[in-house]
């Protein structure tokens, strides 16, 4: 019977798991969690700091989960790959043995060397529920915050804790929030909204150096807190496929297959670094859906079934009070960009060789799926379908007798 | 009180026969007897008797029986009767004088043989030819009834309980190889001796047990070809029926009975190609001529008899043999006086016609 | 010239407790009665455009809504009726001839309603249709006189061609024009499913139904629209359409507008001509003038399909038919003077032609007077309303009937009778292809096959308390009938007794 | 499995379907106490673009990419029924932002919402199918 390991106990393992699964019911499977928790979902750790899910409800899945797919669950640290003897080892020296192996070992957060960091008492970072957890007991009503870094990570925490504190002040290099993902005027947006509801911002600074409570901008300004959040990125972990003597770069490199360069390795979820269809080229793709997908992909492929998964487009949904951004795709500089003003909100589509190549859409983000897949199929389209996607999403954008496929077959 | 032919009278019936496949003579009291054990099926308000082979003598001749009203009618008709025909006889009815039977009317029967050149000058057969006689006196003349018309045969009807009506006619004085026998229960007829059955009309006679829902489709139908149905009985239609069927359209009895009691369509459709192709046809070309409703019938003519019931089998008849002798009756216990030892009892299916001919039909 | 303000005839009544303005109302009409204003946040209708078709009332989710005949009367007038007076300002506004549609709706008799079926009790039995088989198709055509037989005595089984119905009733004849692609499509795929006929009218046949041809009729009629070999080749039976009964003695016409696109191309004539069929075909001006296109239209389909000849019931009927089964015609279809119509001078719809009823009794009986009732089937239209009136109209003779105006209404008609608007919002009587989207042939055929089925069990059940368990033995029973109310002379002409008798 | 499918043919952009979702969702008997005056989630929304009407619901996708890509693990298929936990939704809307269908919706509280099939409310099958004037929406196996 095959035995099949799993460093890692986050989305990309769960799909890995269920790819498993949907093709071997038998096989033996052991996921090996650095975090003693069962599995949750990461990017919740904000909700729960707002109010709006409870560590109960965090679970990614059922409690029976590992019980009902029959997995071997371990918690612990792994600090080695034997290629050769196709082992495992943890930190507490057990050894584990696979005939296939996957990691997912997703990212950590990534702390530049500022100066008299350790000065500082009450600093967090925002990655896993146990910062969360120990964040939410430094909370206070009167709690002036200072966050570095306006990304995702970032704005969310922001969002989270608006309410359980006194101040919160966000600050980035970047000349906007969401720098990422947005471009200026539909950063402004979601600036405006988080603004409105108590937070400022230091863009295009960042700190330096700190003082116990106290940090040092580039700017030369000074802000006072009592509690330091680091939200400046993220990095894959790679130590173990390096070790495993994987093909390594921002990511672990896979193939569409998530098979890494070594022979029955395979990777996903934030560590890897797939194919991204909407640039052609591989990248790291840190969302979640991407992270269960490819897990899914290389479960199947491990058990010896064949899945590719070749279609992955950076995406996002995200809202902060009660604005909702979704973007997705490339927003490349010679594509037509189709722009449309809505009540509080923007709509902007990149449009590039009668292709939906990337959008942005702040507010209304209504049937935003019909245009994430516009950009995911990469589907082709005619000067009226063109002309129908401008005006908002929907199934009128196809042809009638895609749409009957669509709404009539099954699918 | 209106009678038959003013009005259409329902009734129930009790019907027996006896017919011998070697033509040998049965007489009358045999068939008058049989229908004692079934006199709960009549009500005293009918009954009769046809009897085949009866007048050797006079085979080649016509033989009408008519009732009259009146002295006066029975000039009248004998006038008319010699305009057309040859009247070799003419006699009163012998009868016999008894309690149960009363209020008779005069009873003749007169043996004739049409005459060839009136004959000619309407262009017809002499069957054609005796029968719009027959119509003519029945629907024209008030108070004179010709009940019978072929030749060596005859029906003898009247008023009363059937065995009665046999006494009174003193059957067992004549012979026949087949007999059948009604005995009539009306629910509104106030008695009148034309309305007793059986029905006639040349050699061919019915006696009928049952109320035809199909009635005035029929009759209307019919009427089309010259007969009339002045009495508005189901026997009279049906005889009609099967004379227009046997004698003007040529169809077989088994053909005529597949028009009358046609099978179903479910039924046709199952059958071989050749037989739903003639089944078809019939029931396409006679559809009106079907019958609903229920009936069991005894159909005689010179040769033979033939039972039938409605499709459905909505009346009782059983029939049964011994040695040269078939047996018909709506009840056992008819047969069981006529043959106390018949065999090969047998309840003939809706629309199953069973039909005994006389020497295998070459009689 | 300002026209006379007419109040309207309805009033749209709509529950503001109940309206939850979804706006279906406004959406489904087509006449545009119903409006939602943003500002006042409430439905408003415009009542001046409302022809009670009952569209929004059968839509409406929360039942909000009912449209009422108008209490705005004039004074009232045993002579002058408001109708008549509000008629004549019509007149008087437009100078036109009044158009209406579907059959009469004034109260002259229904003598359906006044002849009573019967029953069997205790002489003889009723039959259960639910435990005996209960036989209700019927073979139309002419038959044979004598039968025949060949050299060894079989019989000769070829008869003059027939048309096989599983029941007593056929769709009659409306036009691909006057009645939308999907009216059609509905009524041959329901035809086709029950086993019995519908008709083309006289508007051809689309191509997409010639599958259905062994379950259409195809009319042919003073304007020939459509009519070509293909056509004719394609059906179960060809009618020659003399008249209608709700305009007998006028032709029609189809204006320009709705001679667009399949129906221009169906008719074979140029998209945004009239279609006017002329009030007599003009090679029949005689009765030996029909026989002639009998023969031709019989030679023309090799004698192998009967033709049906078309009559509204006019007074003279039963000379007409008696000539018409001489004619060498199949069946004679009878059309009585409540027939329906896409449209009709209202005059001619209300007062000309006669009833049905008596149409069918005296052409029955005068056919069997002279024995040649046999030449020919008889087909029976002109309000046919229930599977009582079929059975009613077979006992009085009919070898079968035609339904136009029940099928209409199992096709969502609710008789509002303005079918000459082409705004149908039921898009049966429209060649508007949003109006006509709005009948889906699977709901359509399936209504009208359950119609029949409905029917079919009725008239199984009515036969079986009769005790007849086949059709055929109700054709021509009059004695199943009776009158109530009714004159010695209508007896007489129904050739049925009065009740008690 | 029985699913909704819609055929444009037949559809007339009634809205019906609408209410009717809006409706069997409120978890009352009378559609006016549930509608009247009041803005309407349904889960089957009719898309109009000029003459051209149709309804788009939930398609329960063979291989749902909501249930992948949901980031509390509150969309899951139960017995080829894709479902929302709705105290699980956090309200992010990404399935909103994958649904190639646009059938995915954030309800009256925030969540996401859309068509269960009616098989868990009072009706027991689409409301949306039942009351289809044109039956431009059925229920059936495909």
């Amino acid at each position: 019977m095959a035995e099949y390991l799993i460093i890692g106990n986050g989305t990309a393992a769960v799909g890995c798991i269920e790819g498993i699964r949907s093709t071997d019911p038998d096989g033996n499977i052991t996921v090996v969690s650095g975090e003693e928790h069962h599995v949750y979902s990461r990017p919740l750790i904000s909700y729960y700091l707002e109010g709006k899910t409870t560590l109960e409800k965090m679970r990614y899945r059922p409690e029976d989960f590992y019980e009902k797919n029959n997995v071997n669950l371990i918690y612990g640290r792994a600090v080695k790959v034997d290629t050769k003897k196709m082992s495992v080892t943890l930190e507490n020296k057990k050894r584990l043995f696979y005939d296939k192996l996957c990691l997912c070992t997703g990212s950590s957060p990534f702390v530049p060397p500022f100066e008299g960091l350790d000065t500082v008492e009450k600093k967090f970072t925002f990655m896993t529920l146990d910062d969360s957890l120990a964040l939410e007991k430094a909370l206070d009503k009167s709690a002036r915050v200072l966050i570095v870094g306006a990304g995702l990570i970032g704005l969310k925490c922001a969002e989270g804790i608006a309410e359980r504190v006194g101040s919160i002040t966000v600050c980035d290099l970047a000349d906007r929030v969401l720098s990422s993902i947005l471009d200026s005027e539909c950063a402004a947006l979601m600036q405006h909204r988080l603004e409105e509801n108590g937070i400022s911002f230091m863009l295009g600074d960042t700190a330096v150096r700190f003082e116990g409570s106290k940090a040092f901008m580039k700017s030369g300004a000074e802000v006072e807190f009592d509690i330091l959040v680091l939200a400046v990125g993220v990095r894959a972990e790679t130590e173990l496929a390096k070790q495993a003597d994987c093909k390594v770069n921002r990511g672990i490199v896979v193939g569409t297959d998530m098979r890494t360069t070594t022979p029955d390795i395979f990777a996903a979820g934030d560590c890897a670094e797939g194919f991204d269809s909407s640039i052609g080229q591989n990248r790291v793709l840190a969302i979640l859906p991407n992270a269960y997908m490819q897990g899914h992909c290389a479960g199947v492929n491990m058990a010896g079934g064949s899945e590719v998964f070749d279609n992955a487009v950076p995406m996002n949904s995200i809202g902060f009070f009660g604005l909702h951004c979704a973007t997705a795709g490339s927003y490349p500089e010679d594509a037509e960009m189709s722009q449309q003003k809505t009540e509080g909100g923007i709509k902007r589509l990149f449009i590039k060789e009668g292709r939906l190549c990337g959008y942005m859409l702040i507010g209304d983000v209504c049937r935003a799926g019909v245009y994430t897949s516009l950009v995911r199929e990469k589907t082709e389209l005619d000067e009226e379908s063109i002309a129908e996607m401008k005006k908002f999403p929907s199934l009128a954008i196809f042809s009638a007798e895609k749409r009957s496929k669509k709404l009539g077959g099954v699918v | 009180m209106k009678r038959e032919g003013e009005v259409r009278i329902p009734s129930g019936c009790a019907i027996a026969a006896v017919i011998s496949r070697d033509g040998k003579g049965i007489t009358g009291d045999v068939i008058y007897n049989s229908m004692k054990p079934m006199h709960d099926r009549s009500n005293g308000l009918g009954g009769g008797f046809a009897a085949y082979g009866i007048y050797p003598e006079y085979k080649d001749l016509f033989a009408f029986h008519i009732f009259f009203d009146h002295r006066s009618t029975r000039k009248e008709c004998e006038a008319y009767l010699k305009e057309r025909f040859e009247v070799v006889k003419g006699e009163l009815i012998p009868t016999r004088k008894i309690p149960q039977i009363t209020d008779e009317p005069i009873i003749w029967r007169y043996f004739c043989a049409p005459l060839t050149s009136v004959m000619a000058s309407e262009q017809v057969d002499e069957n054609e030819f005796t029968a719009r006689t027959v119509m003519k006196i029945n629907t024209e003349m008030n108070g004179a009834y010709v009940f019978s018309s072929g030749k060596n045969m005859g029906c003898f009807k009247a008023v009363g309980y059937p065995e009665d009506v046999g006494v009174f006619y003193r059957l067992e004085e004549y012979e026949g190889y087949s007999w059948t026998a009604h005995g009539r229960y009306p629910t509104n007829t106030p008695g009148w001796w034309g309305g007793a059955h059986p029905f006639s009309l040349l050699d061919s006679s019915i006696v009928h047990n049952g109320e035809i829902s199909s009635y005035d489709a029929n009759r209307r139908y019919i009427e089309m070809f010259g007969y009339k149905c002045t009495l508005q009985t189901d026997t009279e239609v049906i005889t009609y029926i099967l004379d227009y069927l046997l004698r003007r359209q040529g169809l077989t009895l088994e053909e005529a009975a597949s028009v009358i009691a046609a099978p179903f369509w479910s039924t046709i459709n199952a059958k071989p190609e050749k037989e739903k192709e003639k089944l078809t046809f019939l029931r396409t070309v006679f559809p009106s001529l079907l019958i609903t409703g229920p009936f069991s019938i005894v159909y005689g003519w010179n040769g033979g008899l033939m039972a039938l019931n409605d499709r459905l089998k909505l009346r009782s008849m059983v029939t049964a043999e011994k040695n040269d002798k078939v047996f018909i009756a709506s009840e056992e216990a008819a047969i069981r006086v006529m043959e106390p030892d018949a065999e090969n009892l047998y309840a003939p299916a809706g629309g199953e016609p069973v039909i005994v001919r006389v020497k295998e039909g070459k009689f | 010239m300002k026209e006379h303000y007419i109040y309207p005839e309805f009033e749209v009544v709509r529950n503001e407790n109940r309206c939850i303005k979804c706006r279906v109302c406004e959406r489904q009409c087509a006449n545009e009665v119903h409006r939602f204003d943003p500002d006042l946040g409430i439905m408003i209708s415009d009542e001046a455009k409302c022809v009670n078709c009952q569209r929004c009332v059968s839509l409406c989710p929360t039942h909000a809504l009912k449209i009422v005949k108008s209490d705005c009367r004039l004074r009232e007038n045993a002579n002058w009726s408001d109708e008549t007076i509000k008629e004549i300002y019509k007149q008087a506004n437009s100078g036109g001839v009044l158009l209406s549609s579907m059959g009469n709706p004034k109260p002259l008799p229904v003598y359906w309603d006044k002849i009573l079926i019967n029953a069997s009790q205790v002489t003889n039995p009723p039959i259960d249709p639910l435990r005996e088989p209960m036989e209700t198709k019927v073979f139309l055509g002419k038959k044979p006189d004598k039968i025949r037989r060949n050299a060894n005595g079989e019989l000769i089984t070829e008869i003059a061609p027939q048309l096989e119905l599983s029941m007593p009733v056929m769709f009659s004849a409306m036009s691909y024009g006057s009645i939308s692609y999907n009216a059609h499509a509905s009524l041959a795929r329901a035809a086709t499913e029950l086993g019995i006929c519908y008709n083309t009218g006289e508007g051809g046949l689309h191509e997409d139904f010639y599958v259905y041809g062994p379950n259409t009729v195809v009319q042919v009629a003073s304007g020939r629209f459509g009519v070509h070999k293909d056509y004719l080749e394609a059906a179960a039976a060809v009618e020659i359409k003399m008249g209608q009964g709700a305009k007998p003695g006028i032709g029609g016409h189809l204006p320009g507008a709705k001679i667009v696109g399949d129906v221009s191309r169906t008719r074979m004539i140029p998209e945004g001509s009239d279609a006017i069929s002329p009030a007599p075909h003009h090679d029949i001006y005689s009765i030996e003038d029909l026989r002639q296109l009998v023969f031709s239209l019989k030679e023309a389909t090799e004698y192998k399909k009967p033709v049906i000849v078309k009559v509204a019931a006019v007074h003279n009927i039963a000379a007409i038919a008696s000539g018409i089964a001489r004619s060498g015609a199949d069946i004679i279809a009878i059309d009585g003077f409540r027939g329906g119509t896409g449209a009709a001078p209202t005059r001619i719809r209300d007062n000309v032609g006669i009833p049905i009823e008596l149409a069918l009794a005296s052409v029955d009986q005068r056919l069997r007077d002279e024995g040649i009732r046999n030449n020919v089937s008889l087909v029976v239209g002109g309000s046919v309303r229930s599977a009582a009136d079929v059975v009613k109209a077979v006992a009085l003779g009919a070898d079968a009937v035609y339904v136009a105006t029940a099928a209409l209404l199992a096709l969502g008609c609710h008789l509002c009778r303005t079918c000459q608007s082409g705004k149908c919002n039921w898009g049966i009587a429209t060649q508007d292809p949003e109006l006509v989207k709005r009948l889906n042939p699977d709901m359509g055929s399936r209504r009208l096959v359950n119609l029949m089925d409905a029917w079919r069990h009725e008239i199984k059940e009515l036969m079986g308390g009769m005790g007849i368990n086949s059709i055929e033995s109700l054709r021509g029973n009059r004695l199943m009938l009776r009158g109530v109310g009714l004159t010695e002379k209508e007896l007489s002409i129904l050739g049925i007794s009065h009740a008690g008798e | 499995m029985k699913r909704v499918y819609v055929n444009e043919q037949w559809c007339l952009g009634c809205h019906l379907c609408e209410y009717n979702c809006a409706f069997a969702n409120s978890g009352l008997s009378d559609m006016a106490k549930a509608l009247r005056d009041k803005p309407i989630f349904p889960r089957i929304h009719v898309e109009d673009s000029g003459k051209i009407h149709y309804a788009v619901s939930c398609r329960h996708c063979t291989d749902p990419i909501c249930v992948k890509s949901c980031i509390a693990g509150a969309i899951s298929k139960v017995d080829g029924t894709v479902k929302i936990d709705r105290e699980k939704c956090v309200g992010c809307l990404t399935c909103v932002l994958v649904c190639p269908y646009g059938a995915v919706a954030p309800g009256p509280s925030g969540a996401a919402q859309k068509c269960e099939l009616c098989l868990e409310n009072s009706c027991g099958a689409p409301a949306c199918a039942a009351g289809c004037p044109n039956n431009a929406i059925v229920y059936e196996e495909r």
